[in-house]
């Protein structure tokens, strides 16, 4: 039985070593070790989560609730920020200035995140996600003398502005129907019935808003491209899987585990969004020439495929989610790698002979695309074939043949990476110079590669926990 | 009487709100709004909540507007008359405008909380400063969190670099 | 004794690949072995004919293939019909390969030349002996496979080259036919050993099918009328090949076959009776085409497809005997004949008859022997062809039908012109050619000399004056055959006429009046256009496939490939509009989101009540 | 200890991780180690041919382990007469094709890592047991060889590396939805091809008609049938020899595998149903791919054409459905692969020489290269079926086999034949007969050369004399999968 | 007293003129005025709920109260990037940022 307090020690944890950071920062420590302090935080933060979930805990009047999603989440999330940190330190910045603040928000972004997977109230809920907003924000324009940084920032805003308010209004809707925002409370007027189902809707939809918006689903994923490739590379690397991991989290923390809050008809309208959404996001990436922008796009893609598990009900849940543990790594270890390799711009042709130049890292690089387009024997293909599998066993034949059809479209563009990489030979004449990546970027690389790999011939861990959290 | 104190409100606050982003001026527009705002916040007073209408004048008139205001005045030369406010899709925008607010009215139309009449007990001050340090301490603290990012991030990005 | 007969086409099949690898180095040794395993193989021919006398067999060497469980065995079939084969082509076999020494010795590719050789040997051989329609179909490629190399053995020429395509794409055809045959044979579940085919059970119409399709292989190897084409062209190959395979062996194997599975044939009228059409037709038009040709083995080649003809014919009315035996006198005088035209080109370098003339005197030997062979074929008493022809007549008469009969004398008739033609325009009269001429090495007169012993004598083991032997030897009859006087008076006729016709025209310059020519100048041209068959196949089939072939290659490329492109196409345009989508215009987006959102709503409504 | 399977199968993995640690100026130990291990396979290949028990009906060698309990995936490898085969096949031309990758002078070192790994694809696939796996091993040979055609190919390699990657995955991501469908339908739930045998027949009606079209259509894109070919003239025309070489000697037998592995037990009703539809694509590849070779005037294009042809009696075999017409294909399978892979070897040999494959380039090479005058000629013969040569017997057999069945078929198919012959006395005539081209006078074939083609040699005239020596191995094997239907 | 419905609708129609606002201000500072009526929207239903229902620990109005003041941070982080962005394009105006794109 975990108290109250250390329940959120993880929480306090995060913000300690949130203001530690900062002030750290404000002492002009170098960049690296502010990095280092930032991932102990992440790591004590981690082995401080309590061991056992219980429903029936009261945490802060249900603000929070402590169960087995909440706990997996908050781990994953931990994970994910762990290797965004890690990325971070591995990454050169422009100058050495502002780090402490660049992982104050980082951290402070977590514990949104933990926060908000955890929470047993709409409100918090909202906070939450708002602050984790407002924080990306700020992450994404971090590069503040930089046009496409700031061009980046201030589009998220623009449009995270208008979705977390559409999602606050419908949260406001919700208020008046249940007469309360604690979602056990929600869950109970929810199944005496008798709630008048287009409000219902209505409420259910700006609040589905603004989570697709996190979770990046057509059409409230315009966003993405434009930011990701504005983003400095460990930002981008971090939106993809944090926030969209939160999204997803969240959809079954309020809509899935409440199914008489989804209407009926939404089904239908999942499976649509599902395939618009990979469909969406392979085809604009089709044609990309920046690396970059090709892996924002496919980070698209791939929550349609997560979505796609999540459409096919309760059942598809342990495919969607273990489709999101493959993402975090293999999608890291993409942006990692096109970070590490990559220059300027990260144009294709920055990419072209790079095998000649670094093969090993062409290798990696070309291990994690090939896992992100579903290739056996590497992890990818295990989580398609899980989301493959779980919409054939619900019969949504469609959504089955369309998850596969996009990923022969898919191949595409992740092949052309490859291409460049493998047949191309390098458009300037000039010598290029070696590549060097740092040490933590080769743990960081290695572990996702190992992971990749290994969740690929071995999945059971994995599956194991879930089977646990979706019984 | 009551009645009359509420229509009148509310025309105003709609009136004004269009207004707030109609008017071709920025800064007319960022003083409509601020008109607004105080329209609701006589909303909030109307509707027994007096601690909130106050917050809503300090934070909102008081704080918000003034940050406004100085951002009109540091993104200078904006206001020119010449330049065009709307951008190309107002048609598409006020379409969407005007018929999600047709779905929403019909939604709430149909719903048998818009015939609700009688008033509950409004919350008093006390009930509202107890609940916010005990049942909603954690958001409470949360806020603080935000209010600290916030701020940090208006010092990175604000303080102009060599 | 007759159980070794297996081994007889396997010395030439080693010899075969001996003069493959290390032929080139053998110098004149790739033709010595040659020439000793075809020896080889004759004399064990010898010692299986002697075994015979104690009882023909067929055994098994065992299990080829098992098909749908009927099992294909290497069966050897050794019978009085495989002997006499036998014997013919490794006789005549070691005859012309030894003529080829000589006639050969200049060439580089000397040993590729016996290697081939060897193989056409072994193949033969195996026809033969092959106890199976399967057996015999392998080995019947085979054969066509050499005859296609062989005839192709010049392939610096064109023409050559062009002819080895052509005569292996032709039999082909047949053969194409020759397996469905056999197919059908297999299909109805039958044996497909020789000795099985009589009294098939089955579909009547069904097994009229097979047995003409088996002959349909049989049209195209023995070059019967309509797949003959290929037999004339094929002359370009060296003429020794044109003695062994185009004449006396390969072409004869048609023949063998129809022979080899008579009782299928008896056992369906409409079958036997198309044999006989056919070769009445092959016959008449080949013999015809023969009178105006003026290439010395072009005459003897269009000769060779008339007289297959009249065998076929011979067969076709039921005259077993007579066709197998006119087969066998067959190979001796047209080998002797064409080995003969060889020394004549040898020594004169053209084939153009009216280059020739007054050969006689330049060269004794082959002159002497040409005209016995030319005798013999053309059936003037005693030469062997006289008598095999004979017995055809007889046969014919036999059946009784009246334009049979007036086809095989009609061939008889021009058979003896065109030969007396060629015989007055080669050897007589004044030399027209430029070359100096001179006699052929001893190497490829010997050959000549004793196949004309056989061209001349061998009749008479088939004629009453033996008492028939050749005809108790092949049907174990004990019918005697007595000499008709009035048709040896009226065959003999026929063929005096014709060497008279000859003669009149070509020595003494005799010509028809203008008027009649004129009259006639369309059956001329047609002859000498040899009825016009190889440009109505070029017209039917050859352009058709050619502009099919190009139709194929183009709609592969512009409709199968272009659809597959096509799609991917699609796919990259549908890419770039939804690329174009994301103009980097927030309001864009947020227009698209908020109208989205608007859609969702309405989406899921629409499942409840209608809004508007 | 793993089974001799599992050896044999990851064997040129660990080569290929061998490989990985040589650096990359050492081309001669990569070559070597390359080879090592190729020779290692085809050892044990010959071992696994010589342990393999004739008269047992069934698997053999069999290896079965639990891996996703979750998913019911199992790791399952055997062997019995139908692959057996082709996995003897692939390891010989793992050899041969590696003997003639001397002619691979670029970044040799990648080059044979993807070799190595396309390897263990090919072997997986004929190996395994559990449609996962399968599918595992099937993917796994796209990759490798995109790499091969789009980094060692022609001129146009790049375009072909796509045409041959997508075509393929277009096929097997349908695959995947049928393998994934007759796990759901099947009860109880298994993706073990062995007890999918007794269980997937049960499947009635349109879910059998309809997986097996997935299935199909899947095998189509590999084997490759009309309309679904053209991906095969391009990415055998750009690709290196020794690719083509296990491109026209493996892959496209992946196809007709799986469709004697799944489609032929599983569903036999459908395949009863669209035994005509079968044998009628199979004339029309036979005739259209002779036809569309015959047009060409690149030496290789036709050759990679004709594959398509033979591809044909393969179809029309396996339409058959009775003895003959299934031993047939198998058959024509192994010899395709034999027979083509040396057309193929062929053709490099010429191109190394030449540069250029136009037809129109050569004639008269029997002049002066008369060795591999014989070879071609030999070749080519045994491709347009001369009987005494092996391509007759699975052609034959499989004509056989559909003459009872489809009577019409057969007939077409033995017309086709006749496009077939034509078109090979075309390249023999085109580019052996005639007079050479002034001032080309190539070196005749090197030992390496004549030592890569020769095992074909002698394996086409020994299985052309006695078709039994491949025959009574899938004898057996096919005994059980006739009874089946 | 006068129907709950009427201070939704009136929200609603607040909210709808933030939406067409922030659907057609090019001038950023202008959509930020926009953003600002939608939250007070939600905050106008988030009061009258609360007195309509009278919910007994005023989660309405604390909600409302927190959201006041998300909005003053989200204003401050806005105006703030609105201002960095002035400082290097000169410009306030949305569709002038379509440096990304496509």
């Amino acid at each position: 039985m975990t108290s109250v307090m250390t329940f959120i020690y993880p929480e306090l944890i995060l913000v300690t070593g949130a203001l530690l950071v900062l002030m750290t920062g404000a002492f002009g420590l170098k960049r690296r070790t502010i990095g280092l302090i930032a991932f102990l935080t992440v790591l004590a933060a981690a082995l401080a989560l309590p061991g056992t979930a219980d429903v029936h805990q009261i945490i802060f009047s249900r603000m929070l609730i402590n169960d087995v999603l909440g706990l997996s989440m908050r781990y994953f999330i931990l994970l994910a920020l762990g290797l965004a940190v890690l990325m971070a330190i591995a990454t050169s910045w422009p100058d050495d200035s502002d780090a402490g603040e660049y992982y104050f928000f980082l951290l402070i972004a977590a514990v949104s995140m933990t926060l908000a997977v955890t929470a047993g109230n709409l409100m918090v809920i909202y906070l939450t996600v708002e602050t984790l907003s407002i924080v990306s924000y700020l992450l994404a324009c971090f590069y503040c003398k930089d046009l496409f940084s700031t061009e980046a920032g201030l589009k998220y805003f623009l449009f995270g502005a208008l979705s977390t308010g559409l999602m606050l209004y419908g949260i406001s809707l919700a208020y008046g129907i249940f007469h309360s925002l604690d979602l056990s409370v929600i869950g109970g007027v929810l199944a005496a019935g008798n709630v008048n189902s287009l409000l219902l809707i209505t409420a259910a939809v700006l609040i589905f808003a603004g989570l697709a918006f996190k979770a990046s689903l057509v059409p409230f994923h315009m966003w993405v491209a434009d930011v990701y490739e504005g983003a400095p590379w460990p930002v981008a690397a971090f939106f993809s899987i944090g926030p969209k991991a939160l999204g997803f989290a969240l959809m079954v923390r309020i809509f899935l585990s409440y199914p008489a809050f989804m209407h009926s008809g939404w089904g239908a309208v999942a499976v649509f969004l599902a395939i618009a959404t990979m469909t969406a996001g392979n085809l604009a990436a089709f044609h990309q020439s920046s690396v970059k922008r090709v892996l924002a796009f496919s980070s698209v893609a791939q929550a349609g495929y997560i979505f796609a598990g999540m459409a096919t009900g309760s059942l598809g849940l342990k495919a969607a989610f273990f489709y999101i543990v493959i993402y975090a790594f293999m999608n890291m270890g993409a942006f990692a790698s096109a970070a590490f390799l990559s220059t300027g711009r990260s144009t294709l042709e920055s990419f072209q002979g790079l095998s000649r130049r670094s093969p090993s890292g062409a290798l990696i690089f070309s291990i994690f695309l090939l896992s992100l387009a579903g290739l056996p024997p590497l992890a990818g293909f295990l989580a398609k074939f899980f989301v493959v599998w779980t919409a054939l066993e619900t019969r949504h034949f469609v959504l089955a043949g369309a998850v596969m059809a996009n990923s022969v479209i898919a191949f595409f563009y992740y092949l052309k990476i490859i291409k460049a990489m493998y047949f191309d030979q390098p458009s300037t004449t000039e010598p290029l110079s070696a590549i060097n990546i740092p040490l933590t970027g080769k743990l960081l690389l290695v572990i996702c590669l190992l992971m990749v790999i290994y969740l690929g011939i071995h999945p059971q861990p994995v599956m194991n926990i879930l089977l646990s959290v979706f019984k | 009487m009551s009645e009359f104190a509420f229509y009148f409100i509310a025309s105003c606050l709609c009136i004004t709100a269009v207004l707030s982003v109609t008017v071709k001026d920025v800064f007319h527009s960022s003083v409509w709004l601020a008109l607004s705002l105080l329209f609701v916040a006589c909303l909030y007073f109307y509707l027994d909540a007096g601690f909130l209408g106050v917050i809503q004048v300090l934070v909102y008139v008081g704080g918000i507007m003034t940050l406004f205001v100085f951002a009109i005045m540091l993104t200078s030369k904006i206001g020119d008359h010449s330049i065009r406010q709307v951008n190309h899709q107002f048609w598409g925008g006020l379409m969407v405008a005007i018929a999600l607010f047709i779905v929403l009215v019909q939604v709430v139309g149909g719903n048998p909380l818009a015939r609700l009449h009688a008033a509950g007990s409004s919350t008093d001050l006390k009930t509202l400063g107890t609940s916010l340090v005990t049942t909603y301490a954690l958001p409470f603290e949360y806020i603080s969190l935000l209010l600290l990012a916030a701020l940090v991030g208006a010092i990175v990005l604000g303080k102009v670099k060599k | 004794m007759v159980k070794i007969a297996h081994w007889i086409p396997v010395f030439p099949f080693l010899a075969f690949w001996l003069n493959m690898m290390v032929g080139r180095r053998l110098g004149k040794g790739a033709g010595y072995i040659a020439v000793a395993a075809s020896a080889l193989s004759a004399v064990v021919s010898f010692l299986v004919f002697q075994g015979l006398f104690a009882g023909g067999t067929s055994y098994s060497l065992g299990t080829w293939i098992t098909i749908n469980g009927n099992p294909i065995t290497v069966g050897i079939i050794v019978d009085s019909l495989t002997v006499m084969m036998l014997l013919v082509v490794s006789v005549v076999g070691t005859l012309i390969q030894i003529y080829s020494i000589g006639y050969m010795a200049e060439d580089p590719r000397f040993s590729r030349f016996f290697a081939y050789i060897s193989l056409f040997m072994a193949c033969m051989l195996g026809v033969v002996l092959a106890d199976n329609l399967l057996l015999l179909f392998i080995f019947w490629e085979g054969v066509g496979l050499c005859s296609c190399l062989l005839v192709a053995f010049w392939y610096e020429k064109p023409a050559a080259a062009a002819a080895g395509l052509k005569a292996f794409i032709t039999t082909r055809v047949g053969d194409t036919g020759f397996l469905i045959g056999i197919l059908i044979l297999l299909a109805s579940g039958h044996s497909l050993r020789f000795a099985d085919l009589g009294g098939l059970p089955g579909h009547d119409f069904l097994m009229t099918v097979a047995a003409l399709l088996i002959f349909m292989g049989a049209v195209g190897k023995s070059a019967q009328f309509p797949l003959h084409v290929w037999l004339p062209d094929a002359m370009e190959g060296p003429t020794a090949v044109s003695a062994l395979i185009h004449a006396a062996t390969m072409v004869a194997a048609g023949v063998y076959l129809v022979a080899r599975s008579y009782v299928l044939f008896l056992d369906h009228p409409l079958a036997l009776q198309t044999v006989a059409v056919i070769g009445a037709i092959s016959a008449v038009m080949a013999a015809s085409i023969a009178c105006k040709m003026n290439d010395i083995k072009r005459v003897l080649a269009y000769s060779t497809m008339s007289q297959l003809g009249l065998m076929m014919l011979g067969l076709g009315v039921g005259g077993y005997t007579a066709g197998t035996f006119h087969l066998m006198t067959h190979a001796f005088f047209k080998a002797l004949l064409f080995l003969g035209a060889g020394s004549v080109i040898h020594a004169v370098h053209t084939q153009d008859i009216r280059e020739m003339g007054g050969l006689l005197n330049k060269m004794k030997v082959t002159g002497i022997t040409f005209i016995v062979g030319s005798l013999a074929l053309a059936g003037i008493m005693p030469f062997a062809g006289f008598w095999s022809k004979d017995e055809i007549f007889l046969a014919i008469s036999h059946q009784g039908n009246p334009v049979f009969f007036f086809a095989a004398a009609l061939t008889s008739f021009l058979t003896a012109f065109y030969m007396a033609r060629l015989i007055f325009m080669t050897f007589f009269g004044a030399y027209r050619g430029k070359h100096h001429a001179h006699e052929s090495p001893a190497v490829m007169t010997s050959p000549l000399v004793v196949l004309a012993v056989f061209a001349a004598g061998l009749g008479f083991i088939g004629s009453p004056l033996c008492n028939g032997v050749f005809q108790h030897f092949i049907e174990k009859g004990d019918e005697v055959v007595a000499l008709n006087y009035s048709m040896v008076i009226f065959s003999t006729v026929l063929s005096f006429s014709g060497i008279a016709l000859a003669y009149a025209i070509t020595i003494r310059g005799f010509a028809l009046p203008p008027a009649v020519l004129s009259n006639i100048s369309w059956l001329t041209r047609l002859v000498e256009n040899k009825y016009y068959f190889d440009e109505l196949y070029d017209f039917l089939f050859v352009q058709p496939f050619l502009r099919l072939c190009g139709a194929f290659k183009r709609f592969d490329a512009l409709r199968v490939d272009g659809f597959v492109n096509g799609v991917a196409a699609f796919v990259g345009a549908l890419a770039q509009v939804i690329r174009k989508a994301q103009t980097g215009l927030v309001e864009n987006y947020l227009l698209m989101q908020a109208g989205g959102m608007l859609l969702i709503l309405l989406t899921i409504m629409g499942k409840i009540c209608r809004l508007f | 200890m793993p089974s001799i399977l599992t050896l044999i199968i990851f064997l040129p993995l660990v080569g290929a991780l061998a490989i990985a640690f040589i650096p990359s100026g050492r081309e001669k130990a990569i070559r070597l180690t390359a080879f090592a291990f190729n020779a290692a396979v085809l050892a044990l290949a010959g071992i696994i041919v010589g342990r393999f028990d004739r008269s047992v009906p069934g698997i053999q060698f069999l290896e079965h382990h639990l891996w996703i309990p979750q998913a019911g995936i199992h790791y399952t490898v055997g062997i019995d007469g139908i692959s057996l085969g082709l996995v003897f096949l692939t390891a010989l031309l793992g050899v041969i094709a590696g003997l003639a990758s001397n002619g691979i002078k670029t970044r040799v070192k990648e080059y044979f890592l993807f070799y190595q790994i396309l390897m263990t694809g090919m072997l997986g696939t004929f190996l395994a047991l559990d449609l996962v796996v399968f599918y595992i091993f099937w993917e796994t040979v796209l990759i490798p060889m995109f790499f091969l055609i789009g980094i060692w190919g022609g001129p146009r390699r790049e375009y072909a590396a796509w045409k041959f990657f997508f075509y393929t995955l277009a096929g097997s991501v349908v695959m995947l939805l049928a393998i994934l469908a007759i796990f759901i339908f099947i009860k109880p739930h298994t993706f073990n091809m062995i007890a999918l045998k007794q269980l997937a027949p049960q499947l009635t009606g349109n879910i059998q008609n309809i997986l097996f079209l997935m299935f199909f259509f899947a095998f189509a894109i590999k084997i490759p049938v009309f309309p679904f070919h053209t991906w095969l003239p391009d990415a055998h025309v750009e690709a290196p020899t020794p690719v083509s070489v296990l491109l026209a000697g493996v892959l496209l037998k992946m196809g007709t595998y799986g469709l004697l592995r799944v489609c032929v037990p599983y569903f036999p009703l459908a395949m009863q149903t669209f035994a005509w539809s079968l044998g009628f694509l199979g004339v029309i590849n036979l005739i259209y791919g002779a036809c569309a070779a015959f047009a060409q005037t690149d030496f290789k294009k036709m050759i990679a054409y004709s594959s398509v042809s033979h591809m044909g009696f393969v179809l029309l075999g396996v339409a058959a459905m009775n003895s003959a017409g299934l031993n047939g294909s198998l058959l024509e399978m192994f010899n395709h692969g034999i027979i083509t892979g040396a057309m193929f070897l062929l053709v490099g040999v010429i191109y190394d020489r030449a540069h250029t494959r136009e037809l129109s380039a050569f004639g008269g090479l029997s002049t002066s290269m008369p060795r591999y005058a014989f070879f071609l000629t030999f070749m080519a013969l045994a491709s347009l079926g001369l009987p005494g040569l092996s391509g007759f017997v699975g052609e034959f057999l499989s004509i056989v086999g559909v003459f009872s069945t489809l009577p019409a078929l057969a007939v077409f198919s033995a017309i086709g034949l006749i496009a077939v012959v034509a078109l090979f006395l075309i390249v023999i005539k085109k580019v052996l007969w005639g007079r050479a081209k002034e001032g080309v006078i190539w070196p005749d074939m090197t030992g390496i050369e004549i030592a890569a083609v020769l095992p074909l040699v002698v394996i086409t005239l020994a299985v052309g004399f006695y078709p039994e020596v491949i025959l009574k191995f899938q004898k057996t094997a096919i005994d059980i999968l006739v009874n089946f239907i | 007293m006068i129907p709950l419905g009427h201070f939704v609708i009136l929200s609603m129609f607040i909210f709808c003129i933030g939406v067409f606002g922030v659907l057609t201000q090019r001038n950023a500072i202008r959509f930020l005025i926009s953003v600002e009526l939608i939250l007070n929207a939600a905050n106008i239903n988030l009061v009258a709920f609360n007195k309509y229902y009278g919910s007994p620990d005023g989660l309405g109005q604390i909600f409302a109260l927190f959201v006041i003041a998300i909005a003053a941070a989200a204003s401050v982080v806005g105006l703030v990037l609105v201002i960095a962005i002035y400082r290097l394009r000169k410009s306030v105006f949305i569709d002038d940022f379509n440096l990304l794109k496509w």
